[in-house]
C-alpha cells in the first residue's frame, strides 16, 4: 500500500467532489418528481397513462443504466431531428444527458418503491378517510401518501445510495467526476487499489451522511411508531 | 387516567324504566334522511344482503340488531358507500346516489357526488380505524381542515371540546398506538362528531366502553338526537338499543326479519327468530 | 515459471485489429497470432485469456495472469510498475476530424514527429499547440495521447471517452473538434463511417511521451521469462514474421525499426 | 430468430445466449446468497445485542456506501490472498485459486445482501405488532415467531423491495466483467469492439435485460400474490 | 350465513337470577393457579399499575372489571409477560417466572421458560390479533402443531370441532379479513382454546357479540371451569361478570379498590367508586 500516494491523490479527486454532488442532487430532485407524477399517472386509473407509466418503469428498471447514459449520450445524438431541434443545446451537453439519464432511471425505481409502500397503507386507514368524504386526490395526499412516504424511507435510502454510486457512469460520458478523475489517475499510476480505496472512502463519506440524513427524517417522521415502550 | 373526567358534568340520570325519558318515537312527518331501497350484496358467493330497505328521518335513531354475520356491518358501509350495493339505491337527504354499471360492476357514476355526500355521513367504524400517522388531536381535525375548510383554529377548539365531551382530552397529543380501546373508541367518536354530519353511522360504538362510558355516548347521541341529526347504529348492546332508538330492525341472514319501535320488538315480538334471539340473553331488562 | 508451468497470457479481444474476438469467442488479431509465435519460438505452453483492460495490470501483480499482450503501450510511468518485453510494433498517433471542418487539411508542414528527439518535434508541436488552441479534443481516457495532449497542448480542452469509436461518435455530433488515437483504430472508424466524412490531419507522432511502441507486460519478477521474450521479438523482427503478421492485419508495417 | 442472430448479428447469437446464461447463473447464485446475508444482517440490526448491531450496521454502511466496482476488486484480487491466509492459520501452505465464477457470485451477494437487509429490516418494522404478541402469547419460541408469523408476513412488505434489489443484482452481474466472466456485458463489449458496431450490440444487450426483466417481474408479481393473501378483500 | 349453528346442541338455559346455577365461589383449598404479586408498571411516567397483586385458584374464573384506562388489559398482559412488569412477581400453577435487571430495565431471566410457561396460558386479544396470512382453520391449528407438535391431522379435528363449538365451522378456509367482526373474535377464542391451556386470559371476549353469542361464550367458559380450567377474564358486561365469575376484581387507577364475591361486589359494594360506577349503568339486574 502507497500511502503517501494516497495522501497525494486526495487533493484531485476532491475537486471532484462538487460535480459529483451537483449530478447526484439534480437527478434526485428531477426523479423524485417524474417518480411522484407517474404515481400519481397510475392511481389515475386512466388505461393509457397507466400503460405507459408501466411501460416506462419496465424499461427503464429492466436495463442496465450504463447502455441507458450510452443511448441517451451517443444515441439521441445520431438522430439529425434531434439535433436540429431546440433541445440539442442542452442535450449536446454531458452533463444533462447524465442528468436526464440519472434521473429516468431513479424516476423508474423511485415510483416502483412508492407504489409498493401505498400498497401497504392498511384497508381501514383508507376507509376512513373516505368515509368523511376525502376525495381521491386528497386522501392520496393527506392519508396514503404521508404513510407511503414514512413507509418507503428504508428503501428510498438505498436508492439514493444507490444514485450516488451510479454517477460515477457519468464518467463514461466524458464526465470528470470522481470516478472519471480516479480512472485518470490510475491510468498514470496503475495504483488501483490505492486510489480506487481513496476514492471509495468519499463515496463512502457521501453516503454515509446521506444515509444519516434519512435515518433522521425516518425518525422525525415516525413518532407514532416510537411511542410504544 | 381520565382524571379530567371529573371536569364533565356529571351524566344525566338515566331513568331505568318509563318510557317517558326514551327518544321519541320516529315523527313520520319529518323529512327522509336516509333511505336505501333494496339494497342487495355479494361476496364472491355468498348473498350477505338480500334486498334490505331502510327509513330514516330526521331525528332518527334507527338501531340495527341481529346476530353476528347478518349483515349489519356491511348494510351501514353500504350507506355510505365503502361497499358498492350490487343492486338498490341509496337517497341521502334527498339525494340519490347515481349508480352506473361498467364492465358487468355496479359503481357510483359520479365519485365527486360520492365524496360530498359522505361530508354529511359521519361514520364510527367496529375497529375505529384511527389514522395511525397523526395524533388524536390531528386525526379529530384532519377532515374538518382538509374536506370541510374550517379554519385550523377553529377546528381545533372544536376538536378540543369534542375530545372533552368524551373525557380524552388528556391524550390529544397522543398516537393511537398509546391509547386503551376504550379510548380509541371515544378518539373515533370524536373524529366522526367533527364533522358535524347530519347522519352518523356507528358500527357497535359502545362494545369497548365500560359501563359509565356506555351511559356518556348515550347521552352524546341523544343529544345529537335532539339537535335533529340522524343516526343509524349496530348494536349488541339490547338495553342500550332500547335506551337510544327511535326504531329497532331486526336483520337476519341478510334479511330485515322485524322493525319497529323499540319496545315493541325488543319486549314482544312478532317473529320467532327474534323472540328466540331474545331469550337467549343473560338477563331482560 | 519454466516449461512446467503454462504461461498465461492475457489480452482483451476488444481493440481490433491488434487484438478482437471472433463470433465464436475465440481471440484473434495481430498480437495474438504474434502471441502464439513467440511461444513457439520461447518452447512454453501459453493459454490466451480474454479479460477487461481495467483488470489487467491488478491481475498480472496478483499472478492471476504471467503476461499481458494488449496493445499496451511501453511507457515511462508503466515501467514503474511492471516489465516489458519488446517492443514488438509501433503505432503512429494522429489527428482526425470531419471534413467539413476548419482543421481538416491543415497542416504543420511535417509529415512524421519523433518526440524522441526533442529539438527537432518543437516547432511542429507549437504550431499543432497554435492551430487547436481552444479546441475540444476526444480521445480514450487512460491513454498515451492524453498524456500527449496535457504535455504539449495544454490549451487545449480534452474529453477522456471509454473507447475512441465513442469519441468519433461525438465528433460526427459536432461536440469535440477533432479525435486524436492510434492511427489503426481511428483508420478503422473512418472506414466505418463509411462515405468520406472524417479526414486525418496534422502529423503522426511516435515516441517520447507516446512511448516506444506496444510491449509484453510482464511482472518485473521474471528477468528470465523477459529475456527469454526479448530474444524471441527480435528473431521474429529479423525473420520478417511481425512484418508479415501485420500486412495480414493492419495493411501496413507496424513493426519496430 | 436463430437465423437473425447468426448471421444477422455477425454470428454473435450463440455467444450472446451463454452471456445471457451465465448473466442468469450468476445472478440467481448471488441474489439468493444476498438474502442470506441479507436475512442474517437483518436480525443482527433489530437484535438487542449491540456488537450484532454494530457489526450488521458496519457491513451494509461500507458495502451499501463504497462503489460496486470497489468491492469486486477487493474481492476478485484480494480474495484469494485472504483465503490464503486463513488456510494458512490452518497449517496449508499451497496456492489456492477461485474460479471467477464463486469469486464474482461472492462479491454481488455481498452487495446484493446488504441492499436486502435494509429491504428486510424495514419489512420486519412494518409487521402489526399484535401479530407477533399473538405469536408470543401462545408460547412460541423467538424462531418460531420468526418461521411463522414474522417471515411470510414481512415477505409480503418486502417483495415489492426485493424485486429492486433482484433487478440490482441482475445488473451489477455487469460488473464482474472484470473479472473475465463472459456475462451479457462483456461479450456485448467484445463483440463491439471487434465489430465496431457498439450501438447493434449495447441495444441487443438491452434488449436481453428486458427479456430477463419481463420474466422476473412475472415471477415476482406471482410471488406478491401470494404473500397477500388475506390482505386484500376477496 | 351461519346456518351451521343450527347444528349446534341448544344452549343450556341460563337462569336468570339464581345463584344456583352461577360459578361455585372459589375454593381456598385449591391449589393456585395464577399468583401475581404487586405488579407495578410504568409506560413513560405514566405509571398504569401501581402495586396489584392478584391470586386465582384451579377453576377460578376471575373477573377484572373498571373504568377505560383502569390498566385491566395491561394487568393481563402483564401475567403472560407481553408488559413486562417494572416491579413484582408472577407465578403460573407453582412456577415462579424468574426476572433479572439489565441495564435498568426489567427482563425476564429466561425466555425459554416464559416461551414454556405461555404454552399453559391461552390468550384472547382485545383486537383479535388474527394473523392474516393465514386461514381461520391455520390460525387455529398452528400453535398446537408448531409449539405443542401435535400431528396435524388431530389438530385439525380438535380445530374443526372447536370452531363448530364457537359456530364458525363454515368460515374455517376463510382468511381474517373476510369475516365480521363477532367471527374473528370467535376465531380468536378457538385459536386460544386449541391450546388446552391450564389458565386462560380473556380481553373482553364478548365486546363483539351479539346477546346469544355472549350466551355461547359463556356456555364455553363455563365449560371450561368445569374441567378445572382457571380463567382471567376483563369484561365491560356487568351481567356476563355476574353470571360467569367466582370472583370479581375492580380496578381503579392502577390499584385494586375491591375484590370479592361477585354477588357481593356487583350489588353491595363498599366502596364508593364502585358503587358509582355501578350506579351509571343503563339497567341494574
Ligand atoms: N404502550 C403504551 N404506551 C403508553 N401508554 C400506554 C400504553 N399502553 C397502554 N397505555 C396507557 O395505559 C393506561 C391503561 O391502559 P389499558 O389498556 O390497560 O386500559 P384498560 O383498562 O384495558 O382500558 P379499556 O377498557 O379502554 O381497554 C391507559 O391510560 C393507556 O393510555
Ligand atoms: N370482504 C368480504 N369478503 C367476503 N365475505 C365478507 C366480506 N365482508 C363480510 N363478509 C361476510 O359477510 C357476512 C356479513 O358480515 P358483516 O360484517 O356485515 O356482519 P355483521 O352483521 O356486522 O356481524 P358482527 O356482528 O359479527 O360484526 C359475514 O358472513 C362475513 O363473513
Ligand atoms: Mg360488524
Ligand atoms: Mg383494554
Amino acid at each position: 500500500m502507497n500511502w503517501t500516494l494516497m495522501w497525494d491523490s486526495l487533493p484531485r479527486l476532491l475537486a471532484a467532489l462538487p460535480l459529483t454532488l451537483q449530478l447526484v442532487a439534480m437527478a434526485l430532485a428531477f426523479g423524485a418528481v417524474l417518480a411522484f407524477a407517474t404515481a400519481l399517472l397510475r392511481l389515475s386509473g386512466n388505461r393509457v397513462a397507466v400503460a405507459l407509466t408501466s411501460a416506462y418503469t419496465f424499461i427503464f428498471r429492466g436495463t442496465p443504466l450504463l447502455v441507458q447514459i450510452f443511448l441517451i449520450y451517443y444515441g439521441l445524438s445520431q438522430i439529425d431531428l434531434i439535433r436540429d431541434s431546440v433541445l440539442w443545446p442542452v442535450l449536446s451537453q454531458p452533463m444533462w444527458c447524465a442528468i436526464l439519464a440519472l434521473a429516468l432511471n431513479t424516476g423508474a425505481y423511485t415510483s416502483e418503491i412508492l407504489r409498493g409502500a401505498i400498497e401497504t397503507v392498511p384497508q381501514g386507514q383508507v376507509e376512513a378517510a373516505r368515509a368523511c368524504g376525502m376525495s381521491r386526490v386528497r386522501l392520496f395526499r393527506r392519508i396514503v401518501l404521508p404513510m407511503a412516504i414514512r413507509q418507503m424511507l428504508p428503501a428510498y435510502g438505498n436508492e439514493v445510495i444507490l444514485m450516488v454510486k451510479a454517477s460515477s457512469l457519468a464518467s463514461t460520458i466524458t464526465m470528470m467526476e470522481i470516478t472519471g478523475v480516479a480512472r485518470r489517475m490510475i491510468a498514470q499510476t496503475f495504483a488501483v487499489f490505492e486510489i480506487f480505496i481513496v476514492a471509495g472512502i468519499l463515496y463512502l463519506l457521501i453516503n454515509f451522511v446521506a444515509t444519516r440524513l434519512i435515518k433522521h427524517a425516518e425518525w422525525r417522521m415516525t413518532p407514532y411508531l416510537r411511542a410504544r415502550a | 387516567m381520565d382524571q379530567h373526567r371529573i371536569a364533565i358534568d356529571p351524566i344525566a340520570s338515566v331513568d331505568r324504566d318509563g318510557p317517558a325519558h326514551r327518544h321519541p318515537p320516529s315523527n313520520p312527518a319529518a323529512t327522509v334522511a336516509v333511505q336505501a331501497d333494496g339494497i342487495h350484496k355479494r361476496f364472491g358467493s355468498l348473498e350477505v344482503l338480500k334486498g334490505v330497505s331502510l327509513t330514516a328521518r330526521e331525528g332518527d335513531v334507527v338501531t340495527l340488531i341481529g346476530s353476528s354475520g347478518s349483515g349489519k356491518s356491511t348494510l351501514l358501509r353500504c350507506i355510505n358507500m365503502l361497499e358498492v350495493p350490487d343492486e338498490g339505491r341509496v337517497t341521502i337527504c334527498g339525494e340519490t346516489i347515481a349508480m352506473k354499471t361498467a364492465r358487468g360492476r355496479t359503481l357510483p357514476a359520479n365519485s365527486r357526488q360520492v365524496d360530498r355526500i359522505r361530508t354529511s355521513l359521519g361514520m364510527v367504524f367496529q375497529s375505529f380505524n384511527l389514522w395511525s400517522h397523526m395524533t388524536i388531536l390531528e386525526n379529530v381535525i384532519e377532515a374538518p381542515v382538509h374536506v370541510l375548510g374550517v379554519p385550523k383554529g377553529e377546528a381545533i377548539d372544536l376538536a378540543r371540546s369534542l375530545l372533552d365531551k368524551v373525557g380524552i382530552l388528556g391524550k390529544a397529543d397522543c398516537y393511537p398506538i398509546q391509547l386503551s380501546g376504550g379510548q380509541q373508541q371515544r378518539a373515533a367518536i370524536a373524529r366522526a362528531l367533527a364533522m358535524q354530519p347530519k347522519v352518523m353511522l356507528f358500527d357497535e360504538p359502545t362494545s369497548a366502553l365500560d359501563p359509565e362510558l356506555v351511559g356518556e355516548v348515550l347521552r352524546v347521541i341523544r343529544q345529537l338526537a335532539d339537535e335533529g341529526r340522524t343516526m343509524i347504529l349496530v348494536t349488541h348492546e339490547m338495553d342500550f338499543a332500547r335506551e337510544v332508538s327511535s326504531k329497532v330492525v331486526f336483520l337476519h341472514q341478510g334479511r330485515i326479519e322485524e322493525e319497529g319501535a323499540p319496545d315493541r320488538v325488543l319486549t314482544s315480538p312478532e317473529s320467532d327468530r327474534v323472540r328466540q334471539f331474545l331469550s337467549r340473553r343473560l338477563s331482560a331488562a | 515459471a519454466k516449461d512446467a508451468k503454462k504461461i498465461r497470457i492475457a489480452s482483451e479481444g476488444a481493440f481490433a485489429p491488434w487484438n478482437g474476438m471472433d463470433s465464436s469467442g475465440k481471440l484473434v488479431g495481430f498480437e495474438i497470432d504474434l502471441a502464439w509465435d513467440l511461444c513457439k519460438r520461447i518452447e512454453a505452453d501459453c493459454e490466451l485469456i480474454a479479460m477487461d483492460w481495467d483488470g489487467m495490470i491488478p491481475s498480472l501483480q496478483q499472478g492471476k495472469i504471467d503476461a499481458i499482450m494488449a496493445g499496451m503501450t511501453i511507457t515511462d510511468e508503466r515501467k514503474k510498475v511492471i516489465a516489458f518485453a519488446g517492443p514488438y510494433g509501433t503505432e503512429q498517433s494522429t489527428f482526425a476530424t470531419l471534413k467539413s471542418s476548419k482543421l481538416a487539411g491543415a497542416g504543420v508542414g511535417a509529415e512524421r514527429v519523433d518526440l524522441a528527439d526533442e529539438a527537432a518535434a518543437k516547432p511542429a508541436v507549437a504550431k499543432l499547440a497554435e492551430l487547436l488552441k481552444g479546441k475540444t479534443v476526444g480521445v480514450q481516457t487512460s491513454t498515451i495521447q492524453v498524456d500527449f495532449l496535457e504535455k504539449y497542448l495544454p490549451d487545449v480542452t480534452v474529453r477522456n471517452y471509454d473507447k475512441i469509436d465513442n469519441a468519433a461518435i461525438d465528433l460526427a455530433a459536432g461536440r469535440v473538434d477533432a479525435i486524436f488515437g492510434d492511427r489503426s483504430p481511428v483508420e478503422a472508424l473512418m472506414r466505418a463511417a463509411g462515405t468520406d466524412k472524417m479526414t486525418l490531419f496534422g502529423p503522426a507522432m511516435t515516441r517520447g511521451v507516446l512511448g516506444e511502441g506496444m510491449g509484453v507486460g510482464l511482472r518485473k519478477a521474471d528477468a528470465e521469462l523477459k529475456g527469454r521474450l526479448d530474444m524471441a521479438i527480435a528473431d521474429a523482427n529479423k525473420d520478417g514474421t511481425i512484418a508479415t503478421l501485420s500486412q495480414k492485419h493492419f495493411g501496413y508495417d507496424v513493426s519496430v525499426r | 430468430m436463430l437465423d437473425l442472430l447468426t448471421t444477422g448479428l455477425h454470428g454473435w447469437g450463440p455467444q450472446l445466449l451463454s452471456g445471457t446464461a451465465m448473466t442468469i447463473a450468476v445472478a440467481l447464485s448471488s441474489f439468493l446468497l444476498g438474502l442470506a446475508f441479507g436475512a442474517a444482517a437483518g436480525a443482527a440490526k433489530l437484535s438487542d445485542s449491540l456488537v450484532l448491531r454494530g457489526l450488521a450496521e458496519l457491513y451494509t454502511t461500507a458495502v451499501r456506501g463504497v462503489p460496486e466496482l470497489l468491492v469486486i476488486y477487493l474481492l476478485f484480487f484480494g480474495g484469494s490472498g485472504m483465503i490464503m491466509a486463513v488456510a494458512g492459520i490452518f497449517g496449508y501452505g499451497g496456492l489456492i485459486e477461485l474460479n471467477a465464477f464463486s469469486i464474482g457470485v461472492a462479491a454481488v451477494g455481498l452487495i446484493s445482501g446488504a441492499y436486502s437487509t435494509e429491504v428486510i429490516r424495514g419489512a420486519v418494522k412494518s409487521v402489526p405488532y399484535g401479530q407477533i404478541e399473538a405469536a408470543r402469547a401462545c408460547g412460541m419460541g423467538r424462531w418460531r415467531i420468526l418461521r411463522r408469523v414474522l417471515v411470510p408476513q414481512t415477505l409480503r412488505f418486502a417483495l415489492p423491495g426485493l424485486g429492486n434489489v433482484w433487478q440490482l443484482t441482475l445488473k451489477d452481474t455487469a460488473l464482474i466483467s472484470v473479472t473475465a466472466l463472459a456475462e451479457i456485458m462483456r461479450v456485448a463489449h467484445t463483440a463491439a469492439g471487434s465489430t465496431r458496431q457498439s450501438f447493434l450490440f449495447y441495444s441487443v444487450a438491452a434488449l436481453l435485460y428486458l427479456a430477463l426483466t419481463t420474466v422476473s417481474t412475472t415471477a415476482f408479481q406471482q410471488a406478491e400474490r401470494y404473500a397477500s393473501r388475506g390482505v386484500r378483500r376477496a
